[in-house]
């Protein structure tokens, strides 16, 4: 029962969080939230005996895993977000008065992703999906100027309207299985259970309603036109957990969906859509990534390529594939969100509004050598280069894709080459302005709070990218068998 | 057999350097005779030399140690390449490498040390020159190897010694190949030595000259050593040209009586082919620079006329 | 008894008028009307659920009805004409891409590919006939409808409606598959919140579509991108 | 053996962290010396490879995470490890130097920093025995040299070539990355495979990217275009390792590929051949007309990889047609000039940059009289030269004679058409010989000889000795290398290939010397030092001396067909009539043929795709959602229709 604890400690913080008073409670509440689930987390991944123990929570490798990602990007943001909001806060970006709403509504973002997470059924997952999309909605409005709250309500709108298809579909896969057994199912297990036998038609229409809704919510094209506006526009505390985490959660739930159309006769078809999907992502978001302009919106797009690399890799749908599928989610989150981080500290250094709108960024060496490297870093790691992560999964991705057709991998890697291109051609001239002598702003001094999760971030990213830790491929393919994928890597 | 090849490098290299001014001579002789003039004395090609090296050496006040070392550097790549033509005996084995190509690296090594030297003095004239120099030889280089490959098809021999030895044994009259490579290897001579057309060793005009240009700061012993070197190189080409398409006489074993007649043997034939060169010279008219490429085109076009008839036959 | 023999005639008729009334959202140019139309769309689902309750016997639908009468037939329609008032806008003129007439020439088309699509693949497993396939093609066209509406309508207020209509057709479709209404209530709670959060931010000045109030904004110099590196 | 391999790395590694680590004043001695050490460590440790065994030795064996990483070393890789080291013990010494004069603070530890470090990836790509292995390094070099051109990263010109390097580097890896994911899929592990055939279009798709993305790393044209922009603007240092070291690395995955993972195949050879002429011929007319004397050199690079790529194609061509002799000869001319080139184009790029540094320009018209100020950096130079135009003794010689005398060879061996395509070659490799000798007496000429033609050319002053001692050492290297080629070649196994170019050597020595004695003892001595033939100018000046354009002039005249120029002129009016004209520009370019018509056509128009697609996201929200309505109809069809 110790997977209750996730709850318990959430309502408690939560609670806490509307009796206590002072900033500096707040954000430390903020971070003890996720450390806490972090801890469980890395407790229950050790001990694999007790999983069977919590009767309402699903439990597996897969939802471990998702968990890990998600609680190691929420403790991040949250320590980042100590020095981040309080910038905010004295610098008058951030009323007073926001400040409680944002770290309830950060802990309660973390509350919904979790009981996403775990939760056995369907429609509750549903639910709390759609519940982590108002919240982060909240979140990303909180500095309440007009373009945030404008691309939080475009987030609402196009996520809310298309995850309504995901209702319809989750209907139609509840009445297939009543169509077989009689009696209705919504719970996880049991559909995979009964997945063989299901009508194919009815199945397959359930899978198409269901991945709109969250294909929306992990930004697949061309549902992802809320992306770059709501990470831009976020502070970027927010953006780096919306990147780093929510979009998981649309990810989790093709991966669970895919792993019980694997069982039924239309994996083939589900494979194509998935596949054509994920290219036209890609594309889209690698060629859109050469026009733009400003840094968030860059990395923003670069999100959503690599959500379409995941869902190619689930497309795929080879034990391998999914085996890597999953380890560039984790090793995308880390190393977007540790980006995030870092355009923040750009951000804070050159907020001055302009009124042409593009970025005004100069002496950039100079004022803000941390970022300038650890953004060279985070572009590096995004271009797929060897110590990184990503790297790893793109060959694992790409050879399997090779073995279905030449040309997705070839397309695929001309494509992240563009996009590689479009990140330096962004940032080679923003390296090189120098504000005339004496009109540059005044040096910003980024707190410790705000660095450490920087450099945390980037050090783990390397971690997985150069060392298997001891577990760590068990696990994974552990996780890709609890989706129903085989074991066999 | 060292031994032989060593007397061989002293023989060919000391006949080399004795005949070089008298051929020299034999050209400018045979021009003025065609113009009417009454022409230099034969022998007056060392008398200018003695002359040049008792003269007093001036340097540019601008030139480095290229001016110094060049002319001294140029002889002696020549005559390194002198010890593998040979004129009028091949010894059994070589002293040094005599491979054809080797030969041709070595004369473009020449090439560079004077277009170097030419560019040394801070004068316009010398740059002039050596743009001149590099440009046609940039082009005249294809042809050169071509003509030379077209020669190591015909004979199958890398070796200068090898291919005179062959020709020795194949009468040219019955090998159309060998005297179509003749026309390519005398335009080789004509470009490579400076004559008409392609360049006039006479004038020292500022829009004809090519090869005086890049000489035209250097006086006294380093001017004797270019002369030399330069009338050394006509003769080496000469001697290829010569013993291939008529290799009678040259000595193939070590005898007095031998080395002697193909020592005469080869001063006449090279006396006829200066003779030839003169009135070819006489007979055309300095090319405009610009042109000279189509002369080039016509060596290179029998070279290749040369290896494909061997082809075909 | 007769109840029962009536009951699929009455739901029929039902859904029939919730088709009608999602082409009367597509078409009207009165904000009040579109509230109103709403307003009876939720009457109509209503009434849907009480017919299955006498088809069915299943009494948590009775709790279903009641819960959307008080949230959507009365609940959010006053809300909405409250937000209305403060904006003083009663009509709502301006589309994008269709005009009501094509929209509804749309809303037809899109009826029949439902029917198409979903009779070939459904068709081994239910009569044409069966409420449940009648409830999906119309729940889904519905749903479409709404989408639709969302997409041509351009004031924000009128995208709420199409919204809401969508979330119509999805309990439209969802009550006839009998185990599932508990979770469909919670779900229209939810997304309660996501109206209540909606109209909130929108009162904070708005009062007209959303890209209309940024060039209006723009026009009065107020617009304060906060620019920077975002 | 793996110890000390093991050790090598860690010199490397240690002598590129500690300049990133510690910021002491002139800390990049320190890690210099650990570099140098490295260096001949490293060349110690791979001689024995290459002069004993044959068979390859395995150094480190291991996982990299799920990937299996092999390292070993053969006689192919040995070789270039020699190369390797020899290059980092003439950088090493060369490099303190060349820091203490350069401008910025930080960028000179992370320049000492990241050189250790690119070399050593360099050396793995080198010793790599997977393809897995092959690939991360190829990419490790691939980052490391891109930020070593950026460091200068504020001039426009520096950042134009970075990006462009970025985009070429970029689409190499694509190629290479799709090559080894195919022959991965095609034979199933990531071994290095030995000599696939068959009619499995995966195998030669494979052969083809990983040709395709080699040949963009190597420079080889129509791909060379980042070459020249990318190889000057990064420090000297640098540069020399990159063209020194970074083309040979590529070159040596050429060969590798080539010769090891495929087995040959005429149509294969052809392109190669194809590739090596076009890059030789057009590498060095390029060469030709450029002013800055590093693009110079960048693209002299360009055309000796041509002249390897021509000795491969040949060694593929003769090896399918029968002729074993002739292909082990192009073949060992191909490897033979790959480490040659090394040599001298690393001397040359050192003493470059030390020219540069000294001259403050990179021009070549501005230079001149270099060789009266450095006499060390301009010997040196000068030896690369002769080197590099390929003068009998020296080791640039070797390579081309090899791959002449092939295809000479070739002519007498082959089918009528073969011999065609010899013929063919033969004339383009014997241009492009001709052409780069024009080249570097234009280099050396108008760079060191002469008058100075600037003021910073007029103050230059010799570097100090470390400067010109690492290039010493390639200089001794390369003219070592040359001289004694024909025992070298025997003694690894392969007599008779080559004349003894020792004894020309000693010949050559002996007569000057015989001349030099000669011309003394009889020769007048009197010698002056006066004005010659100053025109009738009172006091000629560097400005009527030849310039570089004026120098080639004639050769561009006879190619014109290649050098393209434009014209631009400007007018200014007076009067809004264009009647009254106050003033203007003329100014003729030469066309750069493959960036304007190829690379930015091509980029211009991935630009224009590209703002097609970001127009997607124009920030209305109808379109947004017209969006999600359209899909959701699409499927909906896509539904009925698969159903």
């Amino acid at each position: 029962m110790i997977a209750v604890l996730y709850p318990v400690v959430a309502m408690v913080i939560l609670l806490l969080q509307l009796l206590l008073r002072t900033h500096r409670s707040l954000s430390l509440l903020g971070v003890i939230h996720p450390v806490i689930s972090l801890i469980i987390t890395l407790y229950f991944i050790v001990s694999p005996g007790i999983w069977d123990d919590s009767p309402f929570f699903l439990i597996d490798h897969m939802s471990l895993f998702v968990m890990l990602t998600t609680s190691i990007i929420f403790a991040a943001a949250a320590l980042y977000a100590v020095g981040y909001i309080d910038g905010l806060v004295r610098s008058g970006d951030l009323e007073k008065r926001s400040l409680r709403i944002f770290y309830f509504g950060f802990s309660f973002l973390l509350a919904a992703t979790t009981m996403a997470i775990f939760t056995p059924n369907i429609a509750l997952f549903w639910i709390c999906a759609e519940l982590t999309t108002v919240l982060s909605a909240v979140l990303i409005a909180i500095l309440a100027l007009r373009a945030t709250i404008d691309a939080s309500l475009k987030y609402i709108f196009i996520c809310s309207t298309s995850m309504l298809f995901s209702f319809i579909g989750i209907i139609f896969l509840f009445e297939a299985v009543r169509n077989k057994t009689g009696v209705g199912s919504l719970l996880w297990t049991e559909i995979v259970d009964e997945a063989a036998g299901l009508d194919s038609g009815m199945v397959f229409i359930a899978f198409v309603f269901f991945f709109i809704g969250f294909a929306a919510k992990s930004g697949i094209v061309p549902f992802h036109t809320w992306l770059p506006l709501a990470h831009a526009k976020a502070p970027s505390a927010v953006s780096a957990v919306l990147s780093g985490a929510i979009l998981n959660i649309g990810m989790y739930g093709i991966l669970r969906m895919t792993g019980i159309m694997k069982e039924t006769g239309v994996f083939g078809q589900v494979s194509v859509l998935l596949i054509v999907f994920a290219m036209i992502t890609i594309s889209v978001a690698c060629l859109s990534m050469l026009r733009q302009k400003k840094l968030k919106t860059l990395i923003a797009f670069s999100s959503i390529e690599n959500m379409g690399f995941i869902l190619l890799g689930i497309g795929i749908g080879s034990p391998v594939a999914l085996f890597w599928a999953l380890f560039h989610m984790l090793s995308h989150s880390c190393i977007k969100a540790g980006l995030f981080f870092s355009a923040g500290i750009l951000h804070r250094q050159y907020k001055v509004p302009t009124r042409t709108g593009e970025d005004e960024i100069g002496d950039l060496l100079l004022l803000q050598p941390f970022a300038a490297v650890t953004v060279m870093a985070g572009c590096a790691a995004l271009i797929g280069m060897p110590l990184f992560p990503l790297f790893l999964s793109k060959v694992g991705i790409l050879l399997a894709a090779a073995a279905i057709s030449v040309w997705i991998p070839a397309i695929v890697l001309l494509l992240f080459a563009c996009a590689g291109v479009a990140l330096l051609r962004f940032y080679l001239p923003v390296m090189a302005v120098r504000f005339p002598a004496g009109e540059g702003p005044v040096p910003y001094t980024a707190p410790l709070s705000m660095k450490v999760p920087i450099v945390l971030l980037l050090l783990l990213s390397i971690m997985i990218g150069t060392v298997m830790i001891p577990g760590e491929e068990a696990f994974l393919a552990a996780a890709v068998a609890d989706l129903g994928f085989g074991v066999q890597l | 057999m060292i031994g032989e090849s060593f007397i061989f490098a002293l023989l060919n290299v000391a006949f080399v350097l004795v005949i070089s001014p008298f051929f020299m001579m034999v050209i400018k002789k045979v021009k003025a005779r065609v113009q009417g003039r009454q022409g230099p004395h034969l022998l007056q090609g060392y008398y200018n030399l003695a002359k040049l090296f008792r003269k007093e050496t001036l340097y540019s006040e601008y030139a480095g140690c290229i001016s110094r070392i060049a002319p001294y550097a140029a002889l002696s790549i020549l005559l390194v390449a002198a010890i593998m033509v040979p004129l009028f005996w091949i010894p059994e084995q070589e002293l040094v490498t005599a491979n054809i190509i080797v030969f041709l690296y070595l004369l473009v090594a020449g090439r560079l040390l004077i277009a170097l030297l030419g560019l040394d003095a801070a004068s316009t004239f010398g740059g002039m020159g050596s743009s001149r120099e590099m440009s046609l030889s940039a082009i005249i280089e294809p042809v050169t190897v071509v003509v030379f490959a077209a020669l190591v098809y015909v004979t199958g021999s890398f070796s200068i010694h090898d291919i005179f030895r062959t020709a020795t044994t194949i009468f040219p009259a019955y090998n159309p190949t060998v005297l179509l490579l003749s026309v390519p290897l005398f335009i080789l001579i004509i470009v490579e030595t400076g004559r008409v057309p392609v360049d006039n060793p006479e004038t020292h005009l500022e829009l004809t000259m090519v090869h005086e240009g890049m000489l035209l700061d250097t006086s006294g012993r380093n001017l004797a050593l270019f002369e030399l070197s330069h009338a050394v190189k006509q003769t080496l080409l000469m001697a290829i040209l010569l013993n291939i398409i008529v290799p009678a006489g040259i000595a193939l074993e070590l005898s007095v009586g031998a080395l002697i007649l193909g020592g005469v043997l080869f001063l006449l034939k090279g006396t006829v082919l200066c003779v030839i060169i003169g009135l070819f010279e006489s007979a055309y008219a300095k090319m405009r620079f610009f042109q000279i490429p189509n002369l080039f085109m016509i060596a290179f076009f029998f070279s290749i006329l040369t290896i494909f008839i061997e082809v075909m036959l | 008894m007769i109840l029962n023999d009536v009951a699929p005639v009455w739901i029929r008729i039902c859904l029939i008028l919730v088709l009608v009334s999602g082409g009367f959202l597509l078409s009207s140019r009165s904000l009040k009307n579109l509230v109103r139309t709403y307003q009876f769309q939720s009457f109509l689902l209503v009434l849907i659920a009480l017919g299955l309750v006498v088809l069915e016997e299943h009494t948590i639908l009775l709790l279903v009805a009641a819960l959307t009468v008080v949230s959507k037939v009365w609940g959010i329609p006053a809300c909405i004409r409250l937000i209305q008032e403060r904006i003083h806008i009663q009509q709502d003129l301006k589309f994008s891409y269709l005009r009501p007439p094509g929209a509804l020439m749309l809303s037809i088309l899109i009826i029949l590919l439902v029917y198409i699509t979903f009779a070939q693949i459904l068709e081994k497993l239910y009569a044409a006939s069966s409420l449940f396939f009648l409830g999906s093609v119309i729940g889904v066209s519905l749903v479409l409808m709404g989408l639709l509406a969302v997409c041509i309508r351009r004031m924000a207020i009128s995208k709420v409606i199409g919204y809401l209509s969508m979330e119509n057709g999805v309990l439209a479709f969802g009550l006839f598959v009998t185990e599932l209404p508990f979770f469909i209530e919670f779900v229209i709670v939810i997304d309660l919140i996501i109206l209540v959060l909606l109209t909130s931010i929108m009162t904070v000045g708005i009062d007209s579509s959303i890209e209309e109030y940024k060039s209006r904004l723009e026009e009065f110099h107020l617009l304060s991108e906060e620019g920077g590196i975002a | 053996m793996s110890e000390i391999f093991l050790f090598i790395v860690l010199l490397y590694a240690l002598s590129g962290v500690i300049p990133l680590c510690i910021r002491k004043k002139r800390i990049w001695s320190v890690s210099s010396i650990i570099m140098g050490g490295g260096g001949i460590l490293l060349t110690l440790f791979s001689l024995p490879c290459l002069l004993v065994s044959s068979a390859k030795t395995i150094l480190f064996q291991g996982e990299w995470v799920t990937f299996p990483i092999c390292i070993g070393i053969d006689r192919l890789s040995a070789l270039f490890c020699i190369l390797l080291g020899m290059l980092s013990l003439a950088v090493a010494l060369y490099t303190p130097g060349y820091l203490d004069r350069m401008h910025g603070n930080r960028r000179r530890y992370v320049v000492s920093g990241f050189i250790p470090l690119f070399l050593l990836s360099m050396l793995l790509v080198i010793l790599a025995g997977t393809t897995i292995a092959f690939l991360v390094f190829w990419e490790l070099m691939a980052i490391l040299s891109f930020f070593l051109v950026l460091t200068e990263f504020e001039e426009e010109k520096t950042r134009y070539a970075s990006l462009f390097y970025l985009a070429m580097t970029q689409i190499s890896t694509v190629f290479v990355f799709l090559g080894i994911l195919l022959m991965c899929v095609s034979t199933g592990s990531w071994e290095y495979p030995s000599h696939l055939s068959g009619s499995d279009p995966l195998i030669s798709l494979s052969f083809l990217c990983l040709f395709f993305g080699i040949a963009i790393k190597s420079g080889v044209i129509p791909f060379h275009k980042w070459l020249p922009h990318a190889h000057p603007a990064a420090p000297s240092p640098v540069s020399a390792l990159m063209s020194g070291m970074m083309i040979s690395t590529a070159l040596y995955a050429l060969l590798r590929v080539v010769t090891g993972f495929y087995a040959p195949n005429a149509a294969w050879g052809f392109l190669i051949l194809a590739f090596g002429c076009l890059s030789a011929v057009l590498g060095v007319m390029y060469a030709l007309k450029e002013q800055d004397i590093k693009g110079l050199l960048a693209y002299s690079s360009i055309d000796n990889t041509g002249i390897i790529l021509i000795g491969t194609g040949l060694w593929v061509l003769f090896t399918v047609f029968g002729s074993p002799a002739l292909a082990l000869m192009a073949i060992a001319g191909a490897v033979f000039h790959a480490i040659s080139h090394g040599l001298f184009k690393g001397l040359l790029f050192l003493t470059a940059g030390s020219v540069c540094q000294a001259a403050g320009t990179r021009n070549i018209d501005e230079m001149g009289g270099i060789l009266v100020r450095m006499p060390w950096t301009g010997g040196l130079f000068f030896i690369g030269v002769l080197s590099i135009v390929s003068i009998p003794p020296f080791s640039g010689f070797i390579g081309e004679f090899l791959i002449i005398m092939s295809l000479i060879g070739g002519l007498s061996e082959l089918s009528p058409l073969l011999q065609i395509v010899m013929v063919v070659v033969l004339s383009l490799f014997s241009l492009t010989g001709a052409l780069t000798v024009t080249t570097f007496v234009k280099a050396v000429g108008l760079t060191f000889l002469a008058l100075p033609r600037s003021e910073g050319a007029y103050h230059a002053r010799e570097v100090p000795w470390p400067m010109y001692a690492g290039p010493a050492v390639l200089a001794l290297m390369s003219a070592g290398l040359g001289i004694f080629s024909g025992q070298i070649f025997s003694f690894l196994g392969y007599p008779g290939l080559l004349p003894d170019l020792l004894v020309l050597f000693l010949l050559l020595l002996g007569t000057s010397v015989l001349v030099y004695v000669a011309v003394w003892s009889y020769a007048s001595r009197k010698t002056r030092i006066t004005r010659t033939w100053d025109c009738g100018m009172r006091a000629p000046s560097s400005k009527m001396e030849y310039t570089g354009s004026g120098f080639t002039e004639p050769v561009v005249r006879f190619f014109a067909p290649v050098y393209r120029t434009r014209i631009c002129v400007t007018r200014e009016y007076l009067d809004e009539h264009q009647c009254l004209f106050r003033t203007g520009t003329g100014s003729i370019h030469l066309m750069k043929f493959f960036e304007e018509c190829l690379y930015l056509p091509a980029a211009r128009r991935i630009d224009r795709y590209a703002s097609l697609v970001a127009a997607l996201q124009n920030g209305d929200i109808d379109r947004f959602v017209l969006y999600v309505f359209c899909t959701v109809i699409l499927l909906i069809l896509i539904l009925g229709w698969s159903a």
